[in-house]
């Protein structure tokens, strides 16, 4: 191959630098379409939502502590319940997953953006005042109290008047906009540009996670959009699907919702198991045993979650026949979950592991997911389930899968990622300690909730009696959930602080095998000076292995250039100009939020929303003179 | 193969793949956008299939479906505006051949007749909410035919304008046989919008019957 | 005096999770629990809590073995090539993740669905008829006959015979609320325009405590009720009672009461069957007296609990929809010595 | 908005008996000395709660007690006078719960049918919320 299509001299990695920057400034801003850019916004701005959704936890557990007390009144405990659950369920975790994805795959596919950059931008500020939205409706006191299930009747307009439920209806289709998009989003991205060689079978674990985790997004979120302009048209105009007296049926909610509400949980999940794996395979220093069984069990794990959602209503009166299949349905997707604590245990058995903080945080995982998963399966029995549901016992079941399932992963994947990010490493001192108190902390203050919901404590109560003989428990959980929250807060604190005094961390500190350790650290503009060429599933190792770095030659550095592969083999293709940093979907998302906030108010603002947000998304496509330059 | 020598004794880069003489126009399956509207389409689909099942789950929840003192519905003009639709299809199809071809001028004619077509549709069910003899307030069945009809006549006025505006590329003359991938990607919108339509026509006009 | 309390000191140390806690918090635990699903007194409720410590204990191996073998392989690190080989890695995964697994998963399956039959089956023939009615936030107890009519009529409060199987019909008058006495029977919702029914046998007379189990708006969690299982003779007795219409106060007071009662806004709301009060809004005050709580379980059927409540029903239960009354004092005392004589 | 204001002094009044019950491992005030010998100060509070003192008044100590109805009784025993008629004695306190007619024949609080001694246990209860004896005049 000729000197011509490959130049690496000081000069053309300074132009591709500029070709890929993002402009400056404040009003740069809010034009910046870098897909690093976009995936850290994303993930910081779901970690203050965690913050602000576990301060209302401790509110929350402030009321609880003693029995019969008016620290806070029903009406707002109710609210903050809500808000608990939809910030951590919609405003943390899918956005902190997406973020991850939004920020990694793209290096770990080899490439240099995603696959629409525009559209990509546009999800964050759709996540971002769908968030500032909500948290300005509980200062307004317009919040929804009804529950992040919102079940009708109790969400119509007649039994809960106000915005609050609106605000619910429509913030959330709203947030799920952006989900979809950045779903599609990491789809197309990991379907067609991957780096060549990276054939689906070479494809790093975590990025099938996300794989996985975007086509569920995409086939769960649409049922809860449909149920959720159902309640807004019951809400506003007074149509009748939830009213059983005009013909319709609260129980369509409930399906609907937990037709999108229960494959949620796995969303979230999956790709905390794709980091587990990622981190197992860094730590033992070689590739984690059974990939094909792994990939298999995401995939199952993934179709069979859509087949349990009658397990959140086996109390409402369901025929029990049909009630067994869920029974039976939600007690196999123990199977794929059990195949893959397996694989890892085989991975690092007898193997020299590094126990720096990401292990940590994965061993961590291990004790905390299985009690979970054990007491889901436990869930999955309907006479047991009749006499634990909505009480405190399932309170503590679900709490133990997403801490220890999603938090626990995700908190290994800061302290994994972080170094590749900021280019420094975070102090394992003060992580040790976040992590001590963070697992004491949980065990703490969510055991006790197993044994507080059979002794007969419900959900969803802002007070209980004296005499329920519940206050000693509720006081150890709320001072643990204390504990809990500092140990949170010492790794939030450890990230602020090690961002100025970190140990410098080089390209590849963990010396682990996927790509987004093959660029500096923090990445160029850039991602990668030359897109890898890839010929297994540990490139870096065959890096160090044969000192050979095979790359691709002859994408421009004038313009943004990435390269399209096949989808199966990731064979190269052809090459595509990537679109340029933009206000447009700033301004759309403005537009589209206008929409959805007005439409509260004055149902006709949708008619002048809609032509508005066609006009943004013209601007937005429309092809820039001069046309002849290409 | 000529290896590219660094300064630091890192591992030596050695380019395997040239892409120089690769296409920067990528078509139909090859474009990133192709996908990313399958994924819509998707979407949507997921959309339309939970609101048709949401429609038989009350319909089989219901005691009588119909409200007594309701005519059956009509489904002479409803069948009409359907293949007046699947019309609007081939008409779009003959605007992507014509452009795939560079006949900016007769791709022209093909959007602006498609646009013209999917016109008469909607007028022709504002014509139906106009007879509708029941409003969405009164019961289960009124409110989904309202708002079935309502969701995908906001489908087509969004397609109608989108297509329009393809419309208006052409004539600007940005559209040609390379710059063709936004005219791909609004014909499978395009149809996709118009085959959307059967499951509702289905539930709206013959499910009251046929039950 | 106040309203429960089953007087079971029971032994915490019976419970697993609850003797696993109690080493943290030894000197705080108390054991007054009259709402726990560790006390069934009901053969669907024994069946479940049975089920229960099954899976408590298969769980507990289950969990234990896990964490051993996972501290066993990393402990094995210690000694050089130790890690397992392909196909030792493959058994694993096959026996421990797959095998083991699939054969306990199918056995708690199998008994969970058998236990799930009997619990679901048809109520025995001599079944006693109860239709329970869901309110934001009490509920409403109605007593049926063989033809469905409605002998009587009472709140929050269910008195059932030791040993009869009792049908609970649920019907919502709102939202939807769930029926739930953990010692009885497990959760049926209660659902708008959709009959749910569950039955149960009391096998022992006491007080046993429910609550609503799903969120149903502001004072869902003061929404509670008593199940009061007594022998035969004695329910009959009181049935007899809650049957008959209210008796006409002889006291001057009394009656004084009853005209506050009928011209203060009370009667538009409630019925006090006998007069002229038909509200069919709040609770049936027929039998008041009689009652061991008010406001659903939330205060003891006290003289003071029911002059406050009635005078500022709010500060009890924030957010109820009984209003305040403003009463002049002497009508508020002969209001109470009113209603103190619907026993 | 106004309610958050609310909570943040809340707060304050709930972490002081968190503090203090973690200090002391349980909650309760030490009793008041000078108390007449035959009252009780526990009885008193249990007393309180079932008879419904709280549906009316609001109580410290009793979390439950909420009431509106009634003045509340934060303070009572440096009160000068008990319903604006009784001058604040603790035997005028026990005599006016026990018999609140005696004294004020169109008083709204009822009369609950309180012996004499559980009357003077509830006044002691009351008594021993307050900061200062009422006996002594000494700050405890």
């Amino acid at each position: 191959m000729t000197e011509a299509c490959f130049d690496d001299s000081p000069q053309a990695t300074e132009l591709l630098a500029k070709t890929w920057q993002s402009p400056p400034g404040f009003f740069g801003w809010f034009t910046h379409v870098n897909q690093r850019k976009i995936g850290l916004r994303f993930i910081v701005t779901s970690l203050i939502f965690f913050a602000l959704a576990g301060v209302l936890a401790l509110l929350m557990r402030l009321q609880l502590s003693q029995p019969e007390i008016n620290l806070i009144s029903p009406d707002l405990y109710n609210e903050l319940f809500t808000m608990h659950g939809l910030t951590m369920m919609f405003f943390f975790a899918i956005p902190a997953m997406e973020g991850l994805g939004i920020y990694l795959v793209p290096l770990m596919l080899g490439t240099r953006d995603m696959a629409f950059p525009r559209l990509n931008a546009f999800g964050y500020y759709v996540y971002l005042i769908a968030g500032i939205v909500l948290y300005i409706s509980l200062f307004v006191g317009a919040a929804p109290g009804v529950g992040w299930f919102s079940y009708v009747p109790l969400a119509d307009d007649f039994f809960t008047p106000g915005k609050g439920p609106s605000v619910w209806t429509t913030m959330i289709t709203f947030i799920e906009l952006s989900a979809l998009t950045a779903a599609v989003e990491l789809i197309v991205t990991i379907l067609r540009q991957r780096a060549p060689g990276m054939s689906l079978n070479r494809m790093p674990l975590f990025v099938w996670a996300i794989l996985v985790m975007s086509f569920m997004i995409v086939f769960a979120m649409p049922a809860v959009i449909v149920g959720s302009v159902l309640l807004y048209l019951d809400r506003t105009f007074q149509t009748l699907f939830f009213v059983p007296g005009g013909g319709g049926d609260p129980l369509l909610w409930q399906h609907l919702f937990w037709f999108f509400g229960h494959p949620e949980v796995y969303i979230i999940l999956v790709p905390a198991l794709g980091v587990v794996s990622t981190i197992i395979t860094t730590f033992t220093g070689r590739q984690v045993f059974g990939y094909t069984a792994l990939v298999l069990s995401l995939v199952a794990i993934g179709f069979v979650s859509f087949g349990l959602w009658v397990h959140h209503m086996f109390t409402t009166g369901l025929p029990q026949l049909g009630l067994s299949f869920f029974t039976a349905a939600s007690a196999m997707v123990a199977i794929p979950s059990g195949i893959q604590i397996f694989c890892w245990i085989a991975s690092l058995w007898g193997r020299q592991i590094r126990f720096a903080m990401p292990m940590l945080f994965i061993l961590g995982f291990f004790a905390i997911f299985v009690i979970g998963g054990l007491t889901g399966v436990m869930v999955a029995s309907v006479p047991f389930d009749t006499q634990v549901h909505d009480t405190y016992f399932v309170v503590a079941h679900f709490h133990y899968v997403l801490i220890g399932g999603a938090v626990l992963p995700f908190f290994a994947a800061l302290y994994y990622w972080y170094p590749k990010v900021v280019g420094r490493l975070m102090s394992e001192r003060v992580g040790r300690w976040s992590f001590a108190l963070i697992f004491i902390g949980i065990n703490l203050t969510f055991f006790p909730m197993h044994q507080l919901g059979l002794e007969g404590m419900p959900r969803r109560v802002y007070t209980y009696l004296n005499d329920m003989g519940w206050g000693d428990y509720n006081f150890f959980i709320t001072f643990s959930a204390f504990l809990l929250a500092f140990g949170f807060f010492l790794t939030f604190y450890n990230a602020v602080v090690s961002y100025r005094t970190g140990d410098p961390a080089g390209s590849n500190p963990w010396n682990a095998d996927t790509l987004e350790w093959a660029t500096d650290s923090p990445p160029a503009n850039y991602n990668h000076r030359h897109i890898p060429v890839v010929s297994s599933r540990s490139p870096m190792w065959d890096v160090a292995r044969t000192g050979e770095r095979p790359v691709v030659g002859g994408l421009r550095a004038d313009r943004r250039e990435i390269l399209l592969t096949t989808v199966l083999d990731a064979e190269p293709q052809a090459a595509q100009v990537m679109p340029s940093p933009s206000p447009w979907p700033f301004f759309l998302a403005v537009a589209v939020a206008f929409g959805f906030v007005g439409v509260m108010y004055i149902p006709l603002l949708f008619v002048w929303a809609f032509f508005v947000s066609f006009l943004m998304i013209v601007g937005w496509l429309w092809p820039r003179r001069p046309w002849q330059k290409e | 193969m000529e290896k590219g020598a660094r300064p630091d004794p890192g591992p030596n880069i050695s380019v395997v793949v040239d892409v120089r003489e690769f296409s920067r126009f990528p078509l139909r399956r090859v474009a990133p956008i192709w996908w990313g509207i399958i994924g819509l389409i998707i979407i949507e689909m997921m959309v339309v299939l939970t609101f048709t099942a949401s429609y038989f789950y009350l319909q089989m929840r219901a005691d009588e479906w119909l409200p007594p003192e309701l005519p059956l519905p009509d489904v002479i003009i409803p069948s009409f505006s359907l293949g007046i639709l699947l019309v609007s299809c081939v008409t779009m199809y003959l605007a992507g051949r014509a452009i795939d071809r560079n006949q900016v001028k007769r791709f022209v004619v093909y959007t602006l007749a498609s646009v013209l077509l999917a016109c008469m549709v909607l007028l022709l069910r504002w014509q139906k909410f106009g007879e509708l003899r029941f409003r969405w307030d009164e019961h289960v069945y009124g409110s989904l035919v309202w708002t079935l009809s309502g969701f995908h006549f906001v489908h087509v006025v969004s397609a109608a304008i989108g297509t329009f505006v393809i419309a208006i590329a052409g004539m600007v003359g940005y559209l040609n046989k390379q710059r063709q991938i936004g005219v791909i990607v609004d014909t499978m919108y395009w149809n996709f919008v118009a085959l959307a339509w059967i499951p509702f026509y289905f539930v709206l006009y013959w499910v009251p019957r046929l039950i | 005096m106040i309203v429960k309390r089953n007087a079971h000191t029971g032994n915490r140390m019976s419970c697993g999770l609850g003797s696993l806690l109690s080493c943290v918090m030894a000197s705080t635990a108390r054991a007054q629990n009259e709402q726990t699903v560790f006390e069934p007194v009901s053969d669907h409720a024994e069946g479940i809590v049975w089920l229960w410590w099954a899976m408590f204990w298969v769980g507990a191996v289950i969990f234990l073995a896990v964490m051993l073998l996972l501290a066993v392989g990393l402990w094995r690190a210690r000694r050089p090539n130790s890690g397992l080989g392909e196909s030792a890695s493959r058994n694993l995964v096959i026996a421990a993740g797959v095998a083991i697994p699939l054969v306990i998963l199918l056995t708690l399956v199998g008994g969970s669905l058998m236990l799930g039959r009997s619990i679901a089956a048809d109520p025995p023939p001599n079944v006693m008829r109860v239709r329970v009615t869901g309110w934001m936030w009490w509920w409403q107890v109605d007593y049926l006959d063989q033809d469905g009519k409605v002998i009587a009529s009472t709140a929050n409060e269910i008195h059932v015979p030791v040993g009869r199987p009792v049908e609970v019909q649920l019907i919502s008058a709102d939202v939807i609320h769930s029926f739930w006495v953990p010692q009885l029977h497990g959760k049926t919702d209660v659902m708008p325009g959709q009959l749910n029914s569950t039955w149960f046998t009391a096998e022992k007379a006491g007080v046993y405590r429910g609550q609503c189990a799903e969120f149903c708006g502001v004072q869902h969690a003061l929404m509670a009720f008593l199940v009061i299982a007594e022998a035969e003779t004695d329910f009959r007795r009181w049935l007899e009672r809650q049957a008959a219409p209210a008796e006409m106060p002889e006291n001057p007071r009394a009656r004084f009461g009853l005209e506050v009662f009928l011209d203060r806004g009370c009667a538009s709301c409630h019925t006090v069957r006998g007069t002229d009060a038909q509200g069919n809004i709040g609770p049936d005050l027929t039998h008041l007296a009689s009652r061991r709580t008010l406001a659903a379980v939330t205060i003891p059927n006290t003289r003071g609990h029911l002059g406050g409540w009635i005078s500022d029903p709010h500060s009890v239960k924030e957010g109820v929809f009984m209003p305040r009354t403003l009463l002049e004092p002497e009508e508020l005392t002969a209001l109470t010595v009113y209603l103190e004589t619907l026993e | 908005m106004g309610n958050k204001v609310v909570i943040i002094g809340k707060l304050w009044r709930l972490m002081l008996p968190i503090a203090l019950a973690l200090l002391s491992g349980c909650g309760e005030r030490a009793s008041v000395p000078e108390l007449p010998a035959r009252a009780d100060v526990k009885r008193g509070r249990q007393l309180a709660e079932q008879v419904g003192c709280g549906s009316c008044h609001r109580i410290p100590g009793i979390p439950s007690a909420n009431g509106q109805v009634g003045p509340p009784l934060e303070g009572l025993a440096e009160r000068a006078y008990i319903a604006g008629i009784l001058p604040n004695h603790f035997d005028t306190l026990a005599a006016w719960i026990a018999e609140p007619q005696r004294f004020a024949p169109n008083s709204a609080m009822p009369n609950l049918g309180l012996s004499e001694d559980q009357a003077r246990d509830i006044a002691a209860y009351l008594y021993s919320q307050g900061r200062r004896n009422i006996q002594t005049g000494e700050e405890f």
